[in-house]
């Protein structure tokens, strides 16, 4: 495979992700918004779906993942259950975390997914030293790091990716940019040209990537991978998409220029766009439509599913706590 | 008299101190659009980008920087989100800011109030759930407010903005939207306690949100016959010693409910403080949350939590024995 | 048995570990020279640089890395230089580390020792001179040790280093020095504490450094004839309150002594916990720092010490009562 | 003044003050290592005074000065007076801090000098927002932010600088780059080409000088602040030097490469060079010496007149913690 040209397979497995992905998530908004289910935040990635399902198919399924608040696109292209991530957004028994993290602290070591972040940029310097472990190991493993554009302006950006670079680390982090951190534009908190040339500046090799084309993102990071499994050290890929929705799932966002999203949604959303590259390819349209019912239909009755799980026993509250020292002798 | 809810009342305290001191402004995330909570609604129409100012995702950098403004003759409000992002500025806060008026001899001020929303509040798990703080409260230089009502954010977010220290001010997440009446010319004095309910047959001592589920205790309990003493202290450093001891002397019993954990929390200092001072009937209690994380489920994330009912419970069995 | 200074006995666990168990490492600034007070001299030479690691200045990236090379399979030990410079990985510590396990629903592990050389030493001044342990017991999921002997320095290392829990573990820089026959097959559970003196009069309660002095005001109390029973609690998190209880059971009487501040120290939590068991001849007393910064000037530093003779003086005190 | 041309009187100046801060660091540490006069670290800047006079020079005295553990050169360059510093460094009443701060904390806001600081990198956000409260005010005064080589690699180091762009604060920053991070070479924990790569990355404008120049520190302040002061933004100076001594007065730094000192030393001495200099515009030896005699017995003669001062009184430990709740009540 050119850094070009597609492959019709992958292609496909793109869109199926993608659409996957997206599902996911329009069955988690409904089910916090109208049926009250979800009583947490959740921040979704629709409109983000290419990152996650153009790196993920680079990797192996014990490849390490760190991931952000917005992490649920990253976490199933990884490979997790997603009954188990429902069960998990909507706290119940059998969640991928016992329903002790939710959206926010999705997670699933099985397929190397080691958690989502509540705390902006927090898992920056955790991936460097997920990657630092695996190289003490002998690993063959590499990790990714994920994060948003407002991560760039917190410390652990400069102290994880300087980390990843003096140990010469198997790590690729990823800026996720959906331009907007919250309800600010990033650009009018962010000095300087940007995530890329911080990167540059540390001592990384830098991919720039349309972060709503699949393909492309695929390509690169098929590349980059390879690069980082072979010893080449540590990279970055700042990866330019946008947040379609609002912050959170309750968030309207009104605070973003008028028309800006719409023109988003209509022009540059990734999953139309990789049916147009499909149809171009040859796929026809009941193929395509196909694979967006399924997906529909597969989050429909996950989340059914779900919904239909009992909440976790009580006195798992207490457990999972620490080995030392009992979690409750000191309660009332 | 106003009413208000409490996150009205403090942000009128807020814009009245912008309005009569152009040396006040804030600093933090998201402020143009009120914050998360609709904290700062309005105030930078009113008073600009400049007094109001909308911050990169920096909590260091926004508490290091209000530090040096303040150094140099400013007053900043910091908005810290939540109170556990906080911990992303700890040095700045503990190292820094603290020890800046010691360490150099009593050169420098650091007139901030560092407003940190703090609590359980629907199911937002461990990274968005905790009470530090009896943390604050360890560390001289600062001082720790937590008010519990409409009248007491306002009152006290005027006192903590006028006071030359800094101030580390923890708002409830769970009553942002709780009413009451504001008198906007009443004064709260910081380590002033207030009581909430007379009585002589017990004393309950709080803070935060959980003082209102002491004074509805302390109304289940009138039903029972008991008369508890309901104290809420609303600050924590300096704090009411005075008023607790007075109270435990007249009833001889002492319980201390908070939301934060027990094992390192105040209510340790506010008992250990009393059984220094005052002989009791019974042994004094605290209720706190068990030494485990908020977890996410909602049935999970209630067994952390104190409630009025455990309360009641506790203090009618000091009252048996 | 060998003798061994306090610096000597935990690298002496620090390298047994290491020889037995290729996952354990070592991360922090300086460890090449051996760090600060010379925990790590040689280390470097037996176990190489990747696994005695020389690392930027970068607190937040010590223990975020730490912590992400922890979840993969490795026992990393974190040196933070002094207890005071952690606090510029808070965040790190206390939202991901502490958090990570229960958040994940039992998911993940943080087999790591956090070291934290802690204390007064030698004007150091307030951003040097910290005691911050009681912060550690109020964060579930944290284990707190603080050794005061060379033999509990090397037992309780390896036992912190064997837990798959997070073990912030702190080395008071006083006593690196200090000498003492070590065991090497001695083992120390965490949550056990030490009876350094029997006795019947009083319960005399400490931990790190100032346990020492305990132990010499227990002496000095035997020879104005009242016996101490001094506790050493080794660990504040799990805390043997058993022990205590037993004793202040036996004494009826209990004073606790540390070196951080009084106001929000663990001692408060040791008080409030025995008040609420044992009735008690006379009322508890805490012996700690008055809430104020450790100054540079030696006389001044003095004036935050807690000494042998305080606790002589409040003992002699309570026993008259 | 161009930037290359030398201006006689200023050149003594220049010579006048590293000559005054090498004296004084040179009897502080012969308190500290044979008279056991400084009971705590003391962190000497000897090799490196050209930055402080070349920066201080350009100041005003109500310009404001961060600065970090090894300040004392940047705080008697500010104007600072040497006898209440001598007094802080012994712990004495009627030093600049009161004998509570030390070495580490000196300080002296009559200058507008904030405070040296124990925590590295701790500084960079204080001067950051140091000089946001002055455009706040509508002052004209700057902010001049100094930290070593090491403190590039935390967090705050991006976080200060990111602010002083988006805000467009006046502030300059200074790397004073000795090249060591106390005992570890700074280059061997540094990611990418190092400071100035960074802070251009980050958006501002970078100066790089040779730190040992007096006069090309000098130079490029004056421009620098001219810039700063007329409302042009926040800028960075990497001032490259050397440190001479150990980490602390008492750190004998066998870890250095054999005969790296020396040779610094030998050839490459800022005061040395700044006679040279003096000495080529026709300055006579005999004036010279007379400049390095006169800082010798100024500060000879103060260090004996602090070791005289007693110490401060006892309750000045419960002085100057807060206004709210007393300081002692709690205590024993
Ligand atoms: C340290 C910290 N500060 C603030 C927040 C609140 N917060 C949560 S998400 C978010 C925006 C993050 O923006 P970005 O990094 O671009 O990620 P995105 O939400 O766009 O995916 C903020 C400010 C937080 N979680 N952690
Ligand atoms: C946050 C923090 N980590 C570690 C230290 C210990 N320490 C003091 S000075 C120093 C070296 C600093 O190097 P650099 O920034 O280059 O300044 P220099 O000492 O060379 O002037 C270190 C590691 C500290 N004071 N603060
Ligand atoms: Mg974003
Ligand atoms: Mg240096």
């Amino acid at each position: 495979m050119t850094s070009t040209g597609h492959n019709r397979a992958r292609s496909i497995t793109l869109l199926v992700m993608m659409e996957r992905i997206r599902a996911f998530e329009e069955h988690a908004c409904l089910a916090a918004e109208r049926d009250k289910l979800v009583l947490g935040a959740i921040h979704p990635s629709i409109g983000q779906e290419a990152s996650a399902a153009g790196i993920m198919q680079a990797l192996r399924r014990d490849d390490i993942l760190l991931s952000t608040h917005r992490g649920h696109g990253h976490t199933l292209a990884k490979g997790a259950d997603p009954l188990a991530m429902y069960r998990e957004l909507l706290g119940r028994e059998g969640g991928c975390c016992g329903g002790k993290g939710g959206s926010m602290h999705i997670a699933d070591f099985n397929v190397g997914m080691l958690g989502a972040n509540g705390v902006v940029g927090a898992n920056i310097t955790i991936g460097a030293g997920a990657a630092h472990g695996l190289k003490l190991l002998g690993s063959d493993r590499i990790a990714v790091d994920i994060f948003g554009d407002g991560a760039v302006n917190r410390g652990p950006f400069l102290e994880g990716l300087n980390w990843a670079v003096v140990f010469d680390l198997p790590v690729l982090f990823v800026c996720e940019d959906n331009q907007y951190s919250a309800t600010t534009q990033t650009k009018s908190v962010t000095g300087g040209p940007g995530p890329a040339a911080r990167a540059e500046a540390m001592g990384l090799r830098v991919t720039v990537v349309d972060g709503n084309n699949a393909e492309e993102v695929a390509n690169a990071v098929d590349e980059i991978t390879a690069r980082i499994r072979s010893g080449e050290g540590p990279e970055f890929l700042h990866s330019i998409t946008y947040r379609q929705t609002g912050h959170t799932s309750f968030d309207l966002a009104g605070y973003r220029p008028e028309g800006e999203a719409d023109r988003h949604k209509a022009e540059d959303d990734p999953i139309a766009r990789q049916r147009g590259l499909l149809a171009a390819m040859g796929a026809n349209q009941g193929e395509l439509d196909a694979i967006h019912a399924n997906a529909q239909e597969e989050m429909a009755g996950l989340i059914k599913q779900a919904a239909a799980t009992s909440f976790p026993p009580d006195d798992t509250a207490f457990s999972d706590v620490q080995d030392l020292g009992s979690p409750i002798r000191e309660a009332f | 008299m106003a009413k208000m809810t409490y996150v009205e009342a403090s942000r009128e305290a807020v814009r009245e101190a912008m309005q009569a001191d152009a040396t006040v402004w804030c600093v933090g995330e998201d402020l143009g659009r009120g914050s998360v909570f609709g904290q700062y609604l309005g105030l930078q129409d009113e008073f600009g980008k400049d007094r109001v100012v909308d911050t990169p995702i920096s909590e260091a950098g926004i508490m290091g920087a209000a530090f040096g403004a303040a150094m140099v003759g400013t007053r900043p409000i910091v908005e810290m989100r939540f109170s556990d992002f906080a911990l992303c500025a700890t040095d700045e806060l503990v190292n820094q800011i603290a020890k800046a008026r010691f360490m150099f001899g009593g050169q420098s001020r650091a007139p901030m109030v560092i407003r940190k929303p703090t609590g359980m509040w629907r199911s937002s798990a461990a990274q968005h759930s905790q009470s530090l703080e009896s943390w604050y409260t360890h560390i001289p230089g600062l001082v720790v407010v937590c008010p519990a009502t409409p009248q007491d954010n306002y009152s006290m977010m005027k006192a903590a903005i006028a006071s030359d220290d800094p101030v580390v001010y923890f708002e409830h997440k769970n009553i942002w939207g709780m009413e009451g009446k504001v008198d906007r010319n009443l004064e709260v004095e910081i380590g002033r306690a207030a009581i909430r309910r007379e009585g002589g047959d017990l004393t309950l001592v709080s803070w935060s949100d959980t003082a209102n589920l002491a004074i509805q205790a302390g109304d289940a309990l009138a039903t029972k016959g008991v008369s508890a003493e309901v104290i809420d202290l609303r600050s924590l450093w300096p704090w009411d010693k005075e008023a607790v001891i007075a109270s435990v002397q007249k009833t001889g019993r002492l319980i201390v409910a908070h939301e934060s954990v027990a094992v390192g929390g105040f209510g340790a200092e506010v008992v250990a403080s009393i059984a220094q001072e005052v002989t009791m009937k019974t042994p004094p209690r605290r209720l706190g949350a068990p030494r485990s994380l908020v977890a996410y489920a909602p049935n999970l994330e209630d067994q952390m939590r104190v409630t009025a009912d455990m309360m009641v419970t506790a203090a009618m069995e000091m009252i048996k024995t």
